[in-house]
């Protein structure tokens, strides 16, 4: 399995997306005046998302909910109970702030969709088929673990009067209206409603561009992980070592999930992926307006410096030599 | 043309701040602002505004002096034990006073 | 009839690119995150104008001028007339002010390119052809009536000194290289020069994934539109029923027009599409300019909040039911 | 170094003013003026600034203190009935008196 | 609530002075500012922002009124006669003076 | 070769791309509302580049270092060498102050990356095939005059204290990690790196879309140099001319300099375009940071609003010529 896996990450490393993220990770480093703009940004997310969801939509058409059903339940539970470990961890073994550990715990239950994106592109390029409608798993394993980590940091706080106190209400409208929630769930609806002649007509813009776009954003990506290094050091030794680590055991944990769900080799990998990924956008979105005490320092810089480049780079074909270990 | 002094404050923050800063605006009773994104820097360090979520905005509102006391006394209380944020107030005149 | 655009309405409101418009009224009605950058939405707006421009340019010059010389005047005609019922039905029935009244003549003898370009994508989706170089129609119709309308604004206020009195040469101006009026006749020359050839090395950045790209942007007008519907209490049942009633009746004129002028099915589904429709950003702006003392909310909402759903979703089918019986 | 002491007047308003805004300003003497998009809320509602045009406007201008008024008078009398438009005028120091 | 006189520096100059203009910040020892991208129109024309570097920026910088003082001076000096450029300063109240 | 020059100009002027630069001339001239967002306006520049520079890497990894390296480095002695001759001219015959003769020699020697596109887009079109590993020649063309000149100027102005004096530093960190030469080295890199392999994932968005995204980027380019062409009063007569002469001379110096270093007919017209084209984005950047005191309307103006219109209408064709009359 050893060589397998090191041949398997120099495929990946040499793809186009992930070449590029890494030169925007040596864009950010030798301070490039390289620059996105924050429209692009928004942009390149939005197509992704949408041509995801809709990809997916039309899979579930094709599948029938039924076949979805039961592994969708899964990931949701995973990503509800992964934070409930990551907790107690923090707190006794990282010696983190009670709400600080929630924040934790918070994003690596949740997911990061660049990252899952990123493994199917991977999957592609290797042909290994996978599920097209696991990007249902992706839409409903994002909210789960943020709100179980805002319960648990809101418990740890105790009861807080004015603007930042108050009910779960917030959280739930943020964690299920977001950004990236609504459009993945509203495009896998509207792409389970047309099916395979509506994907016909979108086709050349959603299918055929979307290695390259992926591409494209994975430079900006690298320039935005690229320039959060420097705070590595606040970071400190354990959250670090716990930012490759527990994506090592959730990656083989999503993979034997995935597994018993009955999914391909690829889908399995895909779940592996799934619980691996921490989130570095709609988590720190929901901890900043519902527990703004937690320091971004110890829950931001972790996922987006250490644990996204490392699935990128590394944990993604770690998780795929998992898969066809365990699978076939 | 007879014009009113009243007082401007500008916040500076990090934009996840948004949605409690609004929250406040409309606690203290004031009654418009305008926001926007900029690049900064400060002792938290750069902030590129590449992301939108990870950019800074700069909210300016107009308000009656007593309203500015109590923003900026919540600001100080409330925000910045939390998050990255400058604030400063200032004396403008408008010409319609029952606008804020 | 009835089965018919029964049929063809749900066809119409199951196509990816209404749907999206579907999602995007959701997401405003819900309050969702989800917000277009400024950037994009005009990028979208250029990278849409100028294909179809494009197209219809290539397409004149395989057609010759000759062929569509007789129904563009005849489109044009048809603007310009529009507001001269309009005024006098809203001044008198509508107790409107007559600058009110004006206005709102202006935006429904004008245009609305989007509603256009939709109604040309339902076409392609259900292989029923039409003359492309209709764009023409679309170019010439922008602006007579918001000359109009003016016109009849600035009569009934009389002379007026300052900024906003003076010639009609501002509104000329604003009417003939406003920017969508300058995209659409500038790509449609530099379509008519090129002809095919320059057709086959642009067709896979302006034909391909032309569709996708609509899909996208009506996700961002179902945004914008649906934000405005709360001021619809603000307009009124007069109005409101004005913005679905006067569409149908214009839809059916249009198509009359486009029959007599000789049009195919589908180019005379796009005439009375043409009418139908209401213009949301160009006529605002110039009335922002000519007609400022006309009130925005009994204009723009109707047009933006009411009309434009309305062709969106029913409209378009109703009025290409109307075609296949008046011309077949 | 001497300063001098002039006014800036900052205006607020619906990008559909820009163009008789723009007039306004030459028409009162200022010779320059900075502009840009933003979002706000107010009385007439929020806007989101996702189109260009029905974005909210901010435009800055430094004049001498006789065309500050002029300017405030005319916003007053000609633009304030007709758009959307907060307007306040604020007392700043600068370094060369006749660029403005 | 106490609130401390402080002052507020704001430049506006066309967008390839930024990185020289960073340096002077750090010179006269400028603790952070902001800086966001403009429209405008002034002697030397319109500039309308379409192209990142040849667009206008406004910097806005907090400092003490000495810093500001030492500021305005080196502008003036080394800048103005290089770049277009327009800076004016003026009172605002802050309340942790320590940041500025 | 008259009436082949007068031919080759014809089919020029009426490419797609071509054309729409045009189109932006007018809306400039005609002060047309037209305008593009900035955000566009970066993002088509990124997409060019990067494009641009894939292509060329995936070109060199199969041609191999070797073939590339010597017309390499004839293309940036050859960039580094013109500000020697322009630099007198200017200042004898311009009667120029030694800074602004320093600066525009800057812009003469090094080039503009639109100018070569418009130039593969022009040889594609009329299926002339080329090298294209190419874009390596356009990478290492746009620093070396950019220092050159500097140089002159400062030793022209004598050292300076504060913060406009000091070392070469910045310049070199300017010159090397500027967006267009970091993006473009790495995207080689990357594309040397992937191979064809790499190619083939992205290729529908890098490759397929390329030459209409050039027409959009070009409407926007013509946006840009139109509105500059009312400062033409402030350059005078002879740096107009210059702004056109030059570029002939360098043009088919460029041409003479393909031809030794083994072009082809295509590779050698880009060799000339590059020699005849002058940079407008990255020299005035490094101008305004390392020699603030030249005056901008004398070194962007001409290669802005002169030069480089000149070059994508008439330049391009004519060094075409050159290169077919001197290679075959
Ligand atoms: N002295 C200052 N003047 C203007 N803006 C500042 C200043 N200091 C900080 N800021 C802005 O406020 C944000 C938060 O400040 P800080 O907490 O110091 O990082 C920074 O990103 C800057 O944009
Ligand atoms: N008190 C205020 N402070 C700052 N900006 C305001 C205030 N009130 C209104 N505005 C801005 O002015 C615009 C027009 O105001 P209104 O007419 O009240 O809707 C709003 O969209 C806001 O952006
Ligand atoms: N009176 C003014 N008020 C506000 N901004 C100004 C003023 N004059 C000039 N500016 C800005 O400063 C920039 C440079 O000014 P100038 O050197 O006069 O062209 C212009 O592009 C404007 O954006
Ligand atoms: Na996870
Ligand atoms: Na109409
Ligand atoms: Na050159």
């Amino acid at each position: 399995m050893a060589t397998d896996i090191i041949q398997a990450i120099s495929t990946n490393l040499l793809s186009p997306a992930v070449l590029f993220f890494g030169l925007g990770l040596i864009a950010a480093l030798l301070k490039s005046d390289l620059k996105f703009p924050e429209a692009l940004y928004v942009t390149l997310t939005i197509y992704l998302l949408a041509a995801l969801g809709f990809k997916g939509g039309v899979a579930i058409s094709e599948a029938g909910i039924a076949t979805v059903f039961l592994p969708a339940v899964a990931a949701m539970a995973l990503g509800a109970v992964i934070p409930l470990w990551i907790y107690p961890l923090l707190r006794f073994g990282g010696r983190l702030r009670p709400v600080d550990a929630a924040a934790v715990a918070a994003h690596y239950g949740s997911v990061s969709a660049v990252t899952f994106i990123t493994a199917t592109n991977y999957l592609k390029g290797i042909n290994e088929p996978y599920e097209n409608y696991a990007t249902a798993f992706l839409a409903v394993m994002e909210s789960p673990a943020i709100v179980v980590g805002v319960v648990l940091g809101k418990m740890s706080l105790g009861p807080q009067p004015g603007i930042f106190g108050g009910s779960l209400r917030k959280v739930l409208h943020e964690a299920l209206l977001g950004r990236s929630v609504f459009l993945l769930f509203g495009t896998l609806v509207a792409g389970a409603l047309c099916g395979k002649a509506g994907m016909d007509r979108v086709e050349p813009f959603f299918v055929g561009p979307f290695q390259g776009v992926l591409a494209l954003f994975l430079l900006e990506m690298g320039l935005v992980a690229g320039r959060r290094l420097e705070d590595l050091k606040k970071v400190g030794p354990f959250l670090v070592a716990f930012a490759i680590v527990l994506p090592l055991l959730h990656g083989f944990l999503g993979v034997v999930v995935g597994k018993y769900a009955g999914l391909s080799v690829g889908g399995t990998t895909l779940m592996g992926v799934l619980a691996a990924s921490a989130s570095y956008i709609a988590a720190p979105a929901a901890m900043r307006l519902s527990l703004p005490d937690a320091n971004p320092a110890l829950y931001l810089t972790p996922s987006l410096a250490v644990t996204f480049p490392f699935n990128v780079g590394i944990g993604i074909p770690i998780y795929y030599a998992f898969a066809r270990y365990l699978v076939s | 043309m007879t014009t009113h002094a009243v007082k401007l404050v500008t916040i500076i923050c990090e934009a996840l701040a948004r949605k409690p800063l609004q929250q406040l605006l409309d606690e203290v009773g004031a009654h418009g602002y305008i926001l926007f994104t900029v690049e900064g820097d400060g002792r938290q360090g750069r902030r590129t505004a590449d992301i939108r979520e990870f950019a800074n905005i700069q909210v300016e509102v107009i308000v009656a002096p007593a309203v500015a006391e109590q923003l900026l006394l919540r600001l100080e209380r409330e925000f910045f034990p939390k998050f990255a944020m400058v604030a400063h107030e200032s004396d403008v005149r408008v010409l319609r006073r029952d606008k804020f």
